[in-house]
């Protein structure tokens, strides 16, 4: 064991990948190292890491084309915030192609994409827009919460044969470390990981929202049994685990840092509610980011998103 | 690498017969070769016009409607949707894809039945998609705006008015990193033109010299958009000269013109020197969208465009220069006609798809 | 009283917001009659209808900085698929510069949008995306069912000082007629309409969906008393009027034409298992879409899509 | 119509005393405004180079990093998050912004403290709006990239690349339709040109004859990336020919050079003759963000672009002319030292915003 970074953790993966795999290369603005325009081609020949200009929509849709026609590009949105201006290639063309096609054509593209708050960046760089992602059928959408799961999600999103987004978390990516095996492991898609186990009341956090939910069982252990459920995939949906989590402790609190109106905490209540109906003793809470663009200042940022703080109390409320 | 990539399966074409793809060699075309491009752009024309024929128009247009459906289009026939027909633009089709190799790549627009027949695309199962059966190429699924063909090269029509540029242009960096030597073509209209995709990826593709030709058919209108009214410059051609790429305007009426100037394009392409804009002026012969049962944008203009009809010029050339009779012709004709009626049999008996065949994969959650 | 159709009504409220106040006017595309080049500013002045290229992210981008600068545009993106192609000025300009601005900016933009299937127009052109925009705090979104309230809900979101999505349903244009009284009439943002009373279930139909539930209460009739409740704005959303019909009827069924996974069906289910626990007595149910892109053959679209035989079912089912 | 509207009350600017604004009606530009001129450079240089000594900077960047943040910047001080600077680029913003009237409207980039202050903003208010405070021009809720201002027409920076150039083309719509005889200015990097809202609205304002004028400050890198290897062609410029607008190429570094083209490209504009493409060729003199604490991305390039300080050129050529003396400059650098230190003692001590004061409205459902 040693211990890795959750950037480290992600680098370790498309460098795995790209060895096992000449198909993989990675595409977006500002990923090096391609600095001098004669040698272009065949530094990216080696290097596999494309440069391009600020043209996301244009480089997307490029990507949905490298990967219908062989090729499984990793292709960056620099802040999720920035898929306003490409959401077309990425839900017109790459989550529908296999179907309109009637199944011939396959499009194995990863989008990688780092969002979330809590930099003080403001309201175009504190995004995290997962649910239009979960509610375009042909996307999966993975948000992995530490290094282990951000290295074994992302080498199994680029195995995968469809378009997958990778939502990575900014602030995880300085603060998540965690120990970790030598090697290469997967993380299947499609199963979710009970963090921290418990009895009394279940917390499905998502992306950084697991790391705050781990930080709230702790301030709460001893007192309150909180059972930590990180789905690490939106799409698939593992809702085995969380319905066994629920039918367990007959609580559910769902947080994310996505605004709660329309986020995937409702969609995880629809589940639940739908399909384990009776199991919850007291109503369900979504804690999301308050319904508001980012504002800038400190203290607003605080106030807006979901805190550990925020957390505890609402557990205390639910139980209480 | 490039070379182990380049021999992988990545939609090379197996042999495709009675492609206009296999004319692709022959520069300037043999007088074989002409007649097959007359059949190609033959076959294009009586497809369509039998779609007319399958659609049952009905109108809603209210002339004082400022909030409604801004196109007059539905029908309750065989085939519905929004099929919008090429007529009239068959010689660009045609002339680009005879310069093109069976395994390149064609994306395409919302206009796309000439572009996929041109690429060799099958009547039968071409029908088959419109009439929304699991022979179609797309098992049903796609439509008119969404024939694909993975063994022809045929990306895709779209049905997102410039999506299609950045695709081809996608395909055009990948055979480029592959070491293939296959070549993208991206058709598309002029009012595509105005998109941001087009801006982005003809930028990108100068600047990284990949192998795609972008196709634009000026048809003078958008729906119902005139150019005059669109285009702040009249030639879309010109636009090229932003990115350092060629950029050529050529009469898309003439079959052999397009065909010379792609053929052009695509050694150009193929031989590492990057892309090129082609600017096709075109017309089209029928309404916007409803199988050619739509209002005409300007019935008076069309008259003068009547008489450039791209069949109608390019057989008389043929028969000037003493290749094709007018019997000859005549036979060409209902040969053609007869592969038509065959196409409407085929699809006609064929099976609609059901839901448990549709193409998703399971863990997808498609229910849930 | 006289019989209008659901474009008349959109029509008609247009066109009296547009004598009423000269700051409003349509710009989008195809939206005619400007015809030729020459005279077009002059024709512009009159007509106030501004027939664009095919460019939505340049026109809507433009269309937020005249509703900055004192204008109220109309602006019409032809169907609601195309927003992937401009979400970045309507979610993150449109939506965002009010607080981002300090509350000093107003952006008063109707986005007007025809959405829906049914029509075999296939993957590109079916899509009912209301609930991105339900998820991207700033906006409005409106999705009327009927002429009433089509043009009165037009007129109110001409009038407000901020952004709203208006989406009207490509097959109501042509399906829905209804009696209308004379001259004007408002219908305010965020008061949701009890389209039929009942006592049995309560149905939440969202634009057709309301449709939809009328004839399944009405094939119903005698058998099962359905209130249908359409809650017309989906932000702001009138969550008494569902919680008062559930608290009566006990049962939740929401109908809508987008995906089920993360669509506005999960929103309502989450505020009503939130702030109407133990008002159900049967689990909810949402009727949407199947989770795929919409396929193009009539049969699989009908299957894909909730018909009205499948809220029939769906109620006896829940009920039985 | 148009006369009624153009007298409501939308965004015109009262008198703004302070505003690099006013300098607009003198051209060529008299003794006094070209002091002022000076002087509005200098305010920009001083006040972000105090903005360095706030921001805390802590660096995570990791050689090996395939996947991380593609920027290297964080803060813990006083100011934090995302902060450009426009240090270098100072000609540009004084230069065009002298150009325009007090109610003209200006939109601006992630970089847009220069074109903020250029138009007329307070140094204290732009300095609590980067601590977060409620005496900010957005209350604290815009930060760095948000800064706008109704009074002065300032419209916003932008976090979104590219996403200013539409709000600026619209303005200018919506200034043609009140015929309020405004201009609008869109400052923009040459990254941004690569945008596809670069094309849409060059196009729609060239179409349409706005009165709008595109300024593009390439300073030769977007973030990481060189122009060099972004751009298919060495000069923004000439893209303007593809939407048959004028587009000329800058000195970035001389002040009086832009302008004299910002000038002529307002009155083109206020005259009814449409759109300007202005390319100004510039260089930031320090890293892309972090306040200038990130890493340059060419210190050897810099050494020789130090040389062409757009501050000491300009200083240089007022001594030369005879219109200011070493000391007069010196002492209007003091001036403009003390009038920053107000700044940030007006800043530190105003109150943060509280939750309840953010500007929502109630209808929203803040916390639904
Ligand atoms: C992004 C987008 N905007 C608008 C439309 C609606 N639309 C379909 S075809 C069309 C006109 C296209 O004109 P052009 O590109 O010239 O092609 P043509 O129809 O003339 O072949 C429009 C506006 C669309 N499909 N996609
Ligand atoms: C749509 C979008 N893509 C990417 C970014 C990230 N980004 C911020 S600034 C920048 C570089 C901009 O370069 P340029 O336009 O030349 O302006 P400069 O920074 O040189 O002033 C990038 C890529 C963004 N903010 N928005
Ligand atoms: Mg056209
Ligand atoms: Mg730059």
């Amino acid at each position: 064991m040693r211990e890795l970074t959750y950037t480290q953790a992600i680098s370790e993966a498309i460098r795995e990948e790209m060895d096992r795999d000449e198909a993989v290369f990675q595409i977006g603005e500002d990923i090096g190292p391609v600095r001098s325009r004669p040698s272009l081609w065949k530094q990216f020949m080696k290097n596999r890491a494309w440069q391009t200009p600020i043209s996301e929509s244009g480089f997307v849709g490029m990507s949905v084309g490298a990967a219908m026609t062989g090729l499984r590009p990793i292709t960056v949105i620099m802040y999720c915030d920035f898929v306003g201006v490409c959401m077309d290639p990425i839900v017109n063309q790459a989550a529908k192609i296999h179907l309109m096609s009637g199944g011939q054509i396959k499009v194995p593209l990863v989008i990688r994409t780092p969002a979330g708050a809590g930099t003080r960046e403001g309201g175009h760089h504190s995004g995290s827009l997962e649910s239009w992602f979960v509610h375009s059928p042909g996307l999966k959408v993975v948000m992995p919460s530490d290094p282990y799961d951000a290295k074994g999600l992302m080498k199994s999103a680029i195995r995968d044969d469809g378009p997958v987004i990778y939502i990575q978390h900014r602030i995880l990516h300085r603060l998540s470390k965690g120990q970790c095996p030598e090697g290469e492991w997967l993380v299947p898609l499609g199963k979710a990981d009970v963090k921290r186990p418990g009895t009394d009341i279940t917390v499905v956090g998502v992306s950084a929202g697991a790391m705050k939910a781990l930080e709230a069982a702790e301030a709460l252990a001893g007192q309150v049994s909180v059972e930590v459920v990180d789905p690490r995939t939106l799409v698939p949906l593992d809702v085995e685990t969380i319905l066994a989590s629920v039918k367990k402790t007959g609580h559910l609190l769902v947080v994310h840092e996505a605004p709660r109106r329309g986020g995937v905490g409702a969609e995880i209540v629809r589940r639940v509610a739908e399909e384990g109906f009776g199991l919850l003793k007291k109503p369900p809470k979504v804690l999301g980011c308050v319904n508001t663009a980012m504002p800038y200042s400190p203290p607003l940022e605080d106030a807006c998103l979901p805190q550990s703080s925020d957390i505890v109390k609402a557990i205390r409320q639910m139980l209480g | 690498m490039s070379n182990q990539l380049g021999r992988r399966d990545f939609l090379r074409a197996a042999a495709v017969t009675g492609a206009a793809a296999s004319l692709a060699l022959a520069m300037p075309p043999s007088p074989k070769h002409l007649v097959e491009l007359l059949r190609f752009m033959r076959k294009i024309r009586h497809f369509e016009e039998r779609l007319t024929g399958l659609y049952q128009y009905e109108s809603f247009l209210d002339k004082d409607d400022l909030a409604g459906d801004m196109y007059d289009f539905a029908s309750k026939g065989i085939i519905a949707g929004a099929v919008h027909l090429y007529i009239g633009q068959e010689a660009v089709a045609v002339g680009v894809c005879a310069a093109l190799r069976g395994d390149d790549f064609v994306t395409s627009s919302h206009r796309g039945h000439g572009h996929a027949i041109a690429k060799g695309a099958a009547l039968g199962p071409m029908m088959a998609e419109l009439m929304g059966r699991k022979t179609g190429y797309s098992k049903g699924c796609g439509g008119s705006m969404h024939i694909f063909s993975k063994e022809l090269g045929l990306l895709g029509g779209n049905g997102i008015v410039g999506a299609q540029i950045p695709l081809a242009t996608g395909a055009a960096f990948s055979a480029k990193y592959r070491g293939s030597k296959q070549v993208a073509v991206a058709f598309f209209g002029e009012g595509a033109s105005n998109q941001g995709t087009f801006h982005e990826a003809l930028h990108m593709a100068a600047l990284w010299e990949l192998p795609v030709v972008f196709v634009c058919e000026n048809n003078l209108y958008a729906a119902s958009t005139p150019a005059v009214i669109s285009l702040a410059t009249p030639n879309v051609a010109e636009r090229a000269s932003a990115y350092g790429m060629p950029g050529k305007i050529i009469d898309g009426q003439d079959v052999l013109a397009v065909h010379a100037a792609a053929a052009e394009a695509v050694q150009r392409a193929r031989g590492g020197d990057g892309p090129t804009l082609l600017e096709c002026k075109t017309y089209r012969f029928t309404g916007h969208a409803g199988a050619g049962k739509g209002q005409h944008n300007n019935p008076e203009e069309l008259k003068t465009w009547l008489e450039r009809d791209p069949i109608a010029l390019f057989e008389k050339k043929l028969r000037d220069d003493g290749l094709m009779t007018a019997a000859d012709q005549d036979a060409l004709k209902r040969q053609v006609l007869a592969e038509v009626d065959e196409a409407v049999a085929f699809a006609k008996k064929s099976d609609f798809p059901t839901f448990d065949e549709m193409p998703v994969t399971a863990d997808t959650d498609l229910l849930a």
